[in-house]
């Protein structure tokens, strides 16, 4: 399964990286789940899953852990906003 | 009703009466107008970088004025974000809430700030002497969230 | 910091850039601008005329603002209340509030249309298809003051 | 003692006059007993003692019956307030 995965803000400089199209193996398929892949990158990526500040959205509308990641979807990880 | 996200300035004036153009039904237009400071955190800003999630930004945002207008009787709604470079004295957001009587207005211009603090993706990155920085997010900005719900 | 009483016409873009011209200290500005309706109560309305004070108008809000300026952090505050003829989609009321943090610019910008309603003596004579009618006072408004001492 | 009375909105109208200056008899001294005075010349003017939501002001300051008033001062009578 592929998804493209986009970070902001802070996140998005320290990973160094502002989005990206990644495959997932088989089992990847929640929000919580793609936290737990991605840390396995080791690293600045490690805090990933355990940041719990740390925000999602699948394909542009706020996710919790439990939601389900499909294939194509647009899954963004980002730091709490601060607009306004 | 409209959301803008956009790099450029708004004019106050302009959006307000563009709102109240032609209508004799609008009693009340509740609005506000957030701008950049130069001291946030006890640190002098000479500047600052809004990020945000295009595409995100403009559907977080219509989503915000569409729970305001399921909450409260409003005539008309407008929410212009910019993003981009800002200094001191910029403005960078306007929400502008029209109604036939005023409670209303006000409730939900206030519930769209709130809303909009915590639920849209901006991000700004300040500049200080000491640097650049990320702002952090504000326990007050979750607490005004969460008052909503009681009422 | 200001108050004004006149017949003309306000011009809300004007006034919020006098507000904030050349300061960079302000981070929210609310705002609010109350209209004539083209209906009161069931009734249609052609025209109202505002009768007034003189002298007694300008002191009681400016007393309003320096209620508001003693109950929360604010930088300027102007009020702009029109009186004589005025036909629907005109302007009546202007209050503007600058402040660093948007919580208190809402509260003060309510509390000063709040009490206004209840204590600037301002009338209201609204012409409707079966005459001329003085306009009621509202018990919903008294109730919007009252709620100010519990905070 | 002589004071200068102010009437507005509909009271005005009803009373069909806006101001005068009137000469008060010793012990009319206060807004309440102002008010009982005024009634007493009859008709439409009876009204300005008996209804509880007419207002008062003493030189331009909201007031309520016990305000004391005196010598040269200005006196206003209104309905409930409708502006904003």
């Amino acid at each position: 399964m592929s998804v493209r995965i986009l970070f902001f803000a802070s996140l998005r400089e320290k990973l160094g990286v502002g989005a990206e199209d990644v495959s997932l193996p088989d089992g990847v398929d929640t929000v919580g789940k793609l936290r737990e892949f991605l840390a396995q990158r080791g690293g600045d990526w490690s805090s990933i899953s355990v940041d719990t500040r740390l925000r999602a959205a699948v394909n542009q509308r706020m996710a919790d852990a439990t939601m389900p990641v499909g294939e194509g979807d647009e899954v963004a990880f980002f730091p709490p906003v601060t607009g306004g | 009703m409209g959301v803008r996200v956009q790099e450029e300035a708004f004019d106050v004036g302009r959006e307000l009466a563009a709102l109240t153009a032609g209508r004799v039904d609008v009693g009340a237009v509740a609005s506000f107008v957030g701008l950049v400071r130069d001291r946030n955190d006890g640190q002098g800003i000479s500047a600052m970088t809004l990020e945000h999630y295009p595409g995100m930004t403009q559907s977080a945002l219509e989503d915000i004025v569409e729970q305001a207008k399921s909450r409260w009787d409003l005539l008309d709604v407008l929410v212009v974000h910019r993003y981009g470079r800002l200094v001191p004295g910029d403005s960078i957001v306007l929400v502008l809430v029209s109604s036939a009587h005023r409670g209303e207005a006000f409730s939900a211009c206030e519930f769209v700030m709130d809303f909009l603090k915590t639920n849209a993706p901006f991000w700004k990155k300040e500049v200080t002497p000491d640097g650049a920085r990320w702002v952090e997010a504000r326990e007050s900005d979750a607490a005004a969230v969460q008052r909503w719900d009681a009422s």
